[in-house]
């Protein structure tokens, strides 16, 4: 329903911050994520920042696709 | 980590893919509620990976689709105003009103502007005191408060010549209608809207229809995951909800996007491409910001859905049919000519299926 | 003058001093100056290939190139997938008036630039102005003659079952510069257009390989479109290794962003071709070894069915069909 | 079908249509219908001609032509003018989205009509469509390619003083017919552009004489600015004679009324020849004997002084400079 | 009779000017007042037949290069409301202003309209009653009356949508000016205006400056007649008025002309380009007919003259001075960068000398 | 100082008609000469007849011009 992409937040400026994807670089509005900080990846939609990707959860996510496919090796 | 590569692995999805190829459980239909959903399993070509068991209809697709053609119209009415400039998302070019397309409108000469992102229509403002522009919100849950921001940051820089003509649509609310009375064995859940709404939604869907159902990201082991998920779940006859996304999807959503939803809109009865009238199913401008609403400052028509004779569209929204069982399916309907709702967008059904066989 | 008027198109005095003080500045070859209704042109061995296309880009000035090197590189790129080599070029201008003089100066220093590189010759040409509002800026025509060596053989008829379809590069920069340049979405990145001549990289490759199938310049339409008139002229089917499809890594994350598939993104120095299963890696080989064809490789495969349609095998080992376009590529958020 | 809009020309599926369905309706010759991105052309015998324009008459359609006969007439001629015999045209669309696709179809008959009087076939194409308000309507640009026999020499550097001008029929014609169309001058009158091929004059021309030093066709700028550039190129002055020079009845009054010189008006099926004095009457004997050439006339001599300048020798034997034109001619009530 | 052929005849032409050639007179130097008549004897290389004892200068040519810069400069002004159509002769259209032309202010997108007739231009407000037709109206005493004309068919139609932004001028008062102090043997006089205003002001003319006049048509046998004429009359020291024209000029011309004229203008002091301001000799609009006045309507400035440094036209137009010997003739001051007022029209003395030697 | 032509007077409807000159036609307004009637020459300025053409005033001239030769014959 919604293209949502992960920018890494490389500036700051208040509610307004630069992301960055792959050398492509977007200006994008903060406001739905107060807690970002430079560094952050971001999924972004629409040029709006909708959260803050969860480093650990995704590691978690990567692990669990790999647990299934050791199951089968 | 970059979370786009690492969940596209084709050595990881090769063995996901085998994984599913060799689990011999029970026939599985499942639904996809979201175009985004739709264009991914297309894309990556899993219908022809998934084995014959897994059988996938597609829901209501994307707000764009669910856009009656009476909004096209009055959009493209607007347009021939010369002191407004309509801005919109790409999107929203290719779909017919009644009387041709927006793309139309443009290549007549009228100044329609495509953004990425509706803050860039605000910008559009700014650098244009002299015109008019509106921003046609159309989105779902995930794009309603983008589009809020815009209202606000209107209000903040003080702008009285920006507005938003909203079709907004919340999906959450006709999630019973589209499972109610179906053959399911599992939903495949939107990520990106429960990023804003949270999980709540989908786990009354999934209680409401008695279904396992997945909260799902959009790579392709994302949805590969999925699958093996909602098979498990199926075959332990577990009808819960699982959230597969944890990266971007908290239980609790996002609590500052709801706020801006609930301070800039409200829920109104809208009209579906489709599905006709729902009650609760879309997002109108609150009355404190109606210098904001291009629907009241311009007088526009209250928008309703008229038919095309033939088009299965409904039923396939529904999930009750899929796109080659409409006879103008291919025939009268294609791309460049869509009859109905899941032809319009790249994300349509109809569409889908049409590119990627 | 600053800005080209009506009057610099009448045909009279003021056409002449145009052609003269800024045209003839820039492309000075014998056979233009002789400034006769038609250039008279020395008689080429073998057949000959001609082509046309008109050049309305906008902007007009874009990362990577403007509409004077497009016009060129165009040409001589439709002259090269026939197998021809590019020997004579027209040039036809038609400015809006208004235009700054300095503008049609950098476009036509561009077009002298790039017929150089190329190694043709401007050697006829016309030029219109019409009023303000009656054109965009400037468009630009160019058609192109070459020659086409006695064993040369290509033709979008002559893919066959078992051949090769190769990439020159990378798919999408041109598309995507201009797209980025066009609808102000804000978007920066170093994306430039790839625009250049493929007359050098498709002589190397006729002398490695004189009986390359087909040659296509995937511009307007993108591969996609490009693959699927050569599956039709062919009646051939076409498969596509999603994982060995040549994208650059800011083009593939831009178009992410904007919902879009570089398949249907033009480019203005690329080529494909099919070739004989045994010449391609020989080929491919010659081709990196050529500054425009650094990133080549093998995309696909000619397939037997059905004939006509374009397939992607995707990473997962999935299929799907690869259709062709259907209106310029828009950016989408759904 | 019934406007072309922007899809037509991004260069997919609808494209594709427009040109199945429209162009190849019309241009059906076996080079085109190989649909290449060059058209792959036999081997011509002697020197090449390759001459181009743009075309962007207002209003499209107009008494005695449109602007597809004019853009295959306009063409062949020019090739005409250095004595080639012309063989292929290209063909360049710049469509305005909302151009109805009937108007096009009329247009693209009478390329097709005009390109089989004069014999040639239009080998290779482009279309684009720009949005409304981007193009007036539309543009056509075609390109030519001939062949020179070896004897030919034909050359706007050739004419020597004693030689002879000959005018192949009426003046200014064309001209005529697009202004009173054009400025609404609620005059009218039966007159219609001359547009038509000369090829077919000028080989008649060139078999009764051979060394024909220049020929050129009085387009934009009329008789007086292509008689100055051939006076300028030979570095020879020419000498008219009023009485002699053909302007029709009609063509005469009206510049009368708007305050015109029918000797800057455009032709566009009429050439100006520079011959041999031995060889004059023979030449013009042949060309009124020739559809194309009935009201053709000695118009002048070529002099020695002063070089590039032209005269006109007055009814009244009194003598006046014709200059170039500056700029498009206008009506004048003073 | 056709009045146009017979008066060309080559071989009556021949005769005429043998005769000229064989008179063997005094020296006659004769100004010929009217940019028709300058334009006629360059189109017809008359200077090269007359025998070199006839000397022609050029008077003030034509309405239109008498026009000063600052009214073009406010039509093009005019021409940027995009409300207002400008209509005009095709004279008008070359003449640069200070910041250029209207030919560049059309090339940049104005509408701005040719008309053959200033009775088109009514016509083109009654086709565009959206917008306001404004016509300029320059002329002498020939073309004023037509002028006058447009406005009461305006009148008469109730149009409000029509105007005339005057810089109509009297040629009949400024000929003493051109004559005064100035060594002349003849006067051709302009035909087309005595049309209009019969003898009189012409007989003044001669008589005031004591030297023979004709009253001459415009072919080739008329212009070589009135130089018998006038040479006959020079060696017999008649300065008197002879009308060559009367097939057209009567002796008391068209009086329901110049009762239009008297009906709609008002005499009124005009600056003319090169001769700066003189008392009655433009026309401006009676205030019984001020809505059909442009200059009232858009409060249009009032147009005074400026002077290019270098240019010699008030020597011209007062015919002290020959074209070639201005040091911008053919090097600053060519047709398509005219300098002055003697250059900008085709018909100016500069211009006609430029093209036709 | 203005392009005067002579047209015929072909048709006539109150103050407008229709002049011809070698084919050309052009709708001319009459307003100022009240007496012209259908047949004859008018002198036309800018669309407008300023003046009915005197025939025998014309042949006059004619005349005056063939004397004028004959005296040099
Ligand atoms: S193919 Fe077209 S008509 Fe049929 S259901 Fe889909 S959108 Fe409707
Ligand atoms: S040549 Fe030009 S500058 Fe000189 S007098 Fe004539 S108009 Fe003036
Ligand atoms: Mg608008
Ligand atoms: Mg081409
Ligand atoms: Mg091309
Ligand atoms: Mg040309
Ligand atoms: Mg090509
Ligand atoms: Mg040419
Ligand atoms: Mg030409
Ligand atoms: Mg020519
Ligand atoms: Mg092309
Ligand atoms: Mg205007």
């Amino acid at each position: 329903m919604c293209v949502g992409i992960p920018f890494k937040l490389i500036e700051r400026h208040n509610e307004e911050g630069i992301g960055e994807l792959d050398g492509v670089q977007r200006k994008l509005a903060l406001q739905l994520v107060p807690g970002a900080q430079v560094g952050d990846y971001l999924l972004v939609h629409a040029g709006c920042a909708l959260q803050i990707i969860d480093q650990t959860a995704a590691m978690e996510t990567l692990e669990a696709f790999r647990a299934i496919s050791d199951e089968i090796r | 980590m970059r979370f786009v590569d690492e969940f596209r692995s084709p050595a990881l999805a090769a063995l996901l893919s085998a994984r599913l190829q060799r689990l011999a459980g029970q026939p599985l239909t499942v639904m996809e509620f979201c175009g985004t959903h739709t264009m991914a399993i297309a894309r990556y070509g899993l219908r022809t990976v998934l084995p014959p068991r897994f059988r996938l209809i597609s829901g209501p697709g994307c707000p764009v689709c669910v856009t009656p053609p009476g909004y096209i119209d009055a959009a493209a009415d607007l347009s021939r105003n010369k002191a407004v400039i309509v801005a919109t998302f790409g999107d929203m070019l290719r779909i017919p009103g009644t009387e041709g397309s927006l793309l139309q409108a443009r290549s007549a000469g009228r100044d329609i502007r495509i953004v990425y992102s509706p803050l860039d229509a605000v910008r559009l403002a700014q650098d244009n005191p002299c015109k008019h522009i509106v921003f046609l919100g159309v989105g779902f849950e995930a794009t309603a408060p983008v589009i809020g921001l815009t209202i606000l940051e209107a209000a903040r820089l003080g702008l009285n010549n920006y507005s938003v003509f909203s079709a907004l649509k919340l999906v959450t609310p006709v999630l019973h209608l589209l499972t109610a009375g179906r053959k399911l064995q599992g939903l495949l859940c939107p990520g990106h809207i429960a990023v804003v709404t949270g999980l709540a939604p989908f786990r009354l869907a999934a209680e409401q229809a008695n279904l396992p159902a997945v909260v799902a990201g959009f790579e392709l082991l994302d949805i590969l995951q999925a699958f093996i998920i909602l098979d498990r779940l199926a075959e332990q006859g577990r009808p819960e909800l699982i959230n597969q996304y944890p990266r971007v999807v908290r239980a609790e959503g996002n609590a500052a996007a709801r706020a801006v939803l609930r301070r800039v809109f409200y829920p109104e009865a809208s009209w579906w491409r489709g599905l006709g009238r729902i009650a609760q199913a879309g997002l109108a401008i609150r009355k404190e910001y109606c210098r904001y609403d291009a629907g009241k400052i311009f007088g526009l028509p209250a928008i309703t859905d008229t038919e095309t004779a033939g088009c299965y569209c409904s039923d396939i929204l529904t999930g009750r049919k899929t796109p080659p069982e409409c006879v103008l399916f291919k025939t009268k309907c294609t791309p460049e000519q869509p009859q109905g709702a899941c032809m319009v967008s790249g994300e349509g059904a109809c569409s889908a299926y049409y590119r990627y066989g | 003058m600053e800005t080209i008027s009506l009057e610099h198109g009448s045909g009279g005095l003021l056409t002449a001093r145009l052609v003269q003080d800024l045209v003839y500045q820039y492309f000075d070859n014998e056979y233009l100056l002789e400034a006769h209704d038609s250039a008279c042109l020395p008689a080429p061995a073998g057949r000959l290939a001609f082509t046309t296309d008109s050049y309305v880009v906008n902007p007009l000035f874009f990362p990577g190139g403007n509409i004077g090197k497009l016009a060129v590189c165009g040409t001589v790129n439709d002259l090269s997938m026939s197998g021809a080599r590019p020997l004579y070029l027209s040039c036809g201008l038609i400015i809006e008036a208004g235009l700054p003089a300095s503008t049609l100066e950098a476009v036509l220093a561009a077009m002298a630039e790039a017929a150089r590189e190329a190694g043709v010759f401007i050697v006829t040409g016309d030029t219109k102005v019409v009023e303000s509002g009656a054109a965009d800026k400037l468009f630009i025509h160019t058609a192109g003659i070459g020659e086409v060596a006695p064993q040369t053989d290509i033709s979008g008829k002559k893919a066959l079952p078992g051949d090769i379809v190769i990439a020159s590069g990378s798919l999408g920069d041109h598309g995507l510069a201009i797209l980025l340049k066009r609808h102000h979405l804000q978007l920066s990145s170093a994306v430039r257009s790839d625009c250049q001549p493929l007359n050098g990289l498709v002589q190397s490759m006729l002398e490695a390989c004189p009986d390359i199938r087909v040659l296509r310049d995937p511009t307007r339409g993108g591969a996609a479109t490009a693959l699927n008139e050569i599956a039709g002229q062919s009646q051939v089917g076409i498969e596509l290794y999603e994982e060995q499809v040549p994208v650059g890594r800011e083009v593939r994350a831009a178009c992410e962003v904007l919902g879009l598939d570089p398949l249907y993104l033009a480019n203005e120095g690329k080529l494909l071709a099919v070739v004989p299963a045994a010449a391609a890696a020989a080929i491919v080989a010659v081709m990196r070894s050529h500054p425009a064809g650094l990133d080549g490789a093998v995309i696909g495969r000619i397939i037997n069915q059905p004939p006509g349609r374009v397939f992607m095998r995707t990473l997962t080992g999935g299929r799907r069909i690869v259709d062709m376009m259907t209106g310029d590529p828009l950016p989408r958020i759904c």
